[in-house]
């Protein structure tokens, strides 16, 4: 943006009198001086002490001085330039602290195994707890799918009907709107997997990746839907008062 | 124009610079570059670079004269029996048949593109490579993040409630499902049975049937009969061999070999000693 | 400092005239509104989107000029505002690197063929991996697109309407705020080299196999929708609150 630009336009108040400099040479020396600073100070991860301030500027400037007009300069703005022991450091100016606490949203990464699940759920759903076991070869904690749920990207579709009618986990409309999918065929095949260099090209003969369903919320032939009574049992539901 | 493009061919261009750090880099981490003999990216890189030498503006080349050289360079590399990728070999192929079209006219009847238009072709995808070059190089030489442009480096962090809302990347999904089904897969082959006979099992099978061999009989003759398949007879061979040696060595049996390569006969230990030949 | 400070006392300049709204009331309220932008905005070091910016500033304001102003004052400082795609960063001036280069962390340097296919991805997007390797006439190794994805430069954007669906590539938000543009059309010497033809993936006239049509902006109606999504980091970094 200011690419190149090495006239330093911006003007020092003239009104604080005595302590801004008369000879414009000078006036231009230290209004550069100021804009090094303000680099400086912005881009370091600590306060930067006024001795690597001194060592890291042209020669000669007067670097108590660049920092005192530094700091006119955001006396009054959106961020302060405050100092800390002997070093310099931006901050919120205290008034507009509220600001910083309204953000209420904990951005988290998801841990390696639910990333994992959730890209088995992915691709094979629907798909029972036991059989995500049978592709990762590990057993899945309790905690990995309730963080699941949690993310709203995973839901429980039905049951099989197979004995024990274990649940089928499937992913929702929010998975796809996150991960940018129009609809869950888009996941890539197997040969672009290998083609970006996700998969090896020498897979085992047999080895395979699922097309998804095309329609992910229709029930597969061997799935049950889930009723009130199957949420009552996996707790998802409060059970029903009955008045006695 | 043709004066900067000279330039260019004289001294390297910015982007060889850049590149030449990396030159050892590249040999090891792309295989498919192996073969490259003089460090060229395939044959258009090759064209590109011999184009340039000629030193006038890629719209103005001579293509018959680009199609001798490249052939020419084709032909003293495989003098100098070096290997080529067969990218090249298939450039070449195309090239010499452009050069045919080109030195003959098309005549009327004709099917396809003619010389001229196959040319044109081949000059335009020159251009466009060499514009994403330059393209590149100064892409590269802009102020860059983390380089010559900062961020705030004490960001201020916002108070965090208990509200959660998780993150990940598409590549990062992708990335976990192939690399878990790709373990698994690896993890698989290497589970699968391997046919090892080992010294123990070897030793108790010998030592189970030594009752049996009154007389001498070819260790591999009874062996067979416990081999469940052709993959495993070098391992039950080699296992029983060496415990058959340990079970002389304790007097259980005895063991003779004619001549090396020959039949090794085994039998049960007679009650006078006798000498034991050849079972080194 | 500043603390408690609610009156705004830095001067909105009366000379641009037109874009400056001579209602004091209005204008004491747009120049708060400066305020906390710039306090939201330097406070991360990530790029802010208008969108977020809109959610956490009092209602009403309008962002868009609020966001102008603010560019206008930081324009010849230390630390310019600048604009990263629908998003907003503080940066430090281009022309102080030769200062901030001390800085630098060592850099991954991306080998030639990764930069090469950067600048294709680039230029080309949305692009798939079979004209990728027909513009650079060498095949791209597995290593180095998964490389630029591990950069976040590049992502998968969707697939080609075509025959096998090929996942076509393109350009992250990241990769314009690594590289300073603030929208794609920025990219060094793009309209020259779409005047010049030679974007296209299109051979010259007169060469007839069928092959996508020359204009790259008609690819993406090659593409399936979901090229239109917003880059992924977007909307991560903004609240999901009011949307269910």
């Amino acid at each position: 943006m200011t690419e190149g630009s090495n006239v330093v336009p911006f003007s020092l108040d003239d009104e604080d009198g005595d302590a801004v400099e008369r000879n414009p040479a000078v006036r231009l020396h230290l209004a550069e001086a100021v804009r090094m600073a303000e680099a400086i100070v912005f881009a370091s991860a600590e306060p930067v002490s006024e001795r690597q301030l001194v060592s890291r500027l042209p020669e000669g400037i007067d670097v108590p001085a660049a920092m005192a007009e530094l700091q006119r300069i955001y006396e009054r703005r959106g961020v302060n330039l405050v100092k800390v022991a002997d070093s310099w450091a931006f901050r919120t100016a205290g008034d507009l602290a509220f600001l910083m606490s309204r953000d209420t949203v904990q951005q988290k990464k998801l841990s390696r195994a639910a990333l994992e699940v959730l890209s088995v759920i992915a691709y094979h759903q629907p798909v029972t707890r036991a059989e995500i076991e049978d592709i990762r070869g590990v057993e899945t904690s309790k905690g990995t799918l309730d963080t699941l749920m949690e993310t709203e990207w995973v839901r429980m579709r039905g049951r099989r009907k197979t004995p024990g009618r274990p649940v089928t986990y499937g992913t929702t409309d929010k998975f796809l709107d996150h991960f940018g999918l129009e609809e869950i065929r888009d996941l890539p095949g197997m040969e672009e997997l290998k083609g970006a260099g996700l998969l090896s090209t020498r897979m085992p003969p047999g080895f395979s990746v699922p097309l998804p369903p095309s329609d992910p919320d229709l029930l597969t032939e061997d799935e049950d839907p889930l009723t009130d009574i199957d949420l009552e049992e996996l707790g998802l539901l409060t059970p029903r008062v009955t008045d006695d | 124009m043709a004066d900067a493009l000279e330039s260019k061919a004289q001294k390297p261009a910015p982007m060889d610079r850049l590149w030449a750090e990396n030159a050892d880099e590249r040999m090891t981490d792309d295989p498919s570059l192996v073969v490259d003999v003089a460090g060229f990216e395939g044959p258009l890189d090759l064209l590109l670079h011999l184009a340039r030498s000629q030193r006038v503006d890629l719209s103005r080349i001579s293509i018959l004269a680009l199609v001798e050289q490249y052939l020419i360079f084709v032909s003293q590399a495989r003098a100098l029996r070096l290997e080529l990728a067969a990218d090249y070999l298939v450039m070449a192929a195309w090239l010499a048949f452009l050069k045919s079209k080109l030195l003959i006219p098309k005549l009327p009847g004709d099917e396809g593109e003619s010389g001229e238009e196959l040319a044109a072709v081949l000059q335009f995808r020159l251009k466009r490579l060499e514009a994403m070059r330059d393209a590149a190089s100064r892409l590269v030489n802009r102020n860059r993040l983390g380089r010559d442009v900062f961020q705030r480096g004490a960001p201020e962090l916002v108070i965090i409630d208990k509200r959660n809302e998780y993150s990940a990347s598409l590549y990062d999904l992708l990335s976990a499902y192939a690399g878990q089904r790709q373990r698994q897969a690896i993890t698989n082959v290497q589970i699968a049975k391997r046919g090892v006979w080992s010294l123990k099992q070897a030793r108790d099978i010998l030592a189970r049937m030594v009752g049996e061999l009154k007389d001498w009989t070819a260790l591999d003759h009874f062996l067979i009969r416990y081999m469940t398949g052709p993959e495993e007879r070098a391992t039950a061979l080699a296992s029983s061999f060496a415990a058959s040696l340990e079970m002389v060595r304790d007097g259980s049996v005895e063991i003779r070999q004619h001549e090396p390569f020959a039949p090794i006969y085994l039998r049960e230990r007679q009650s006078a000693p006798r000498q034991t030949e050849g079972a080194s």
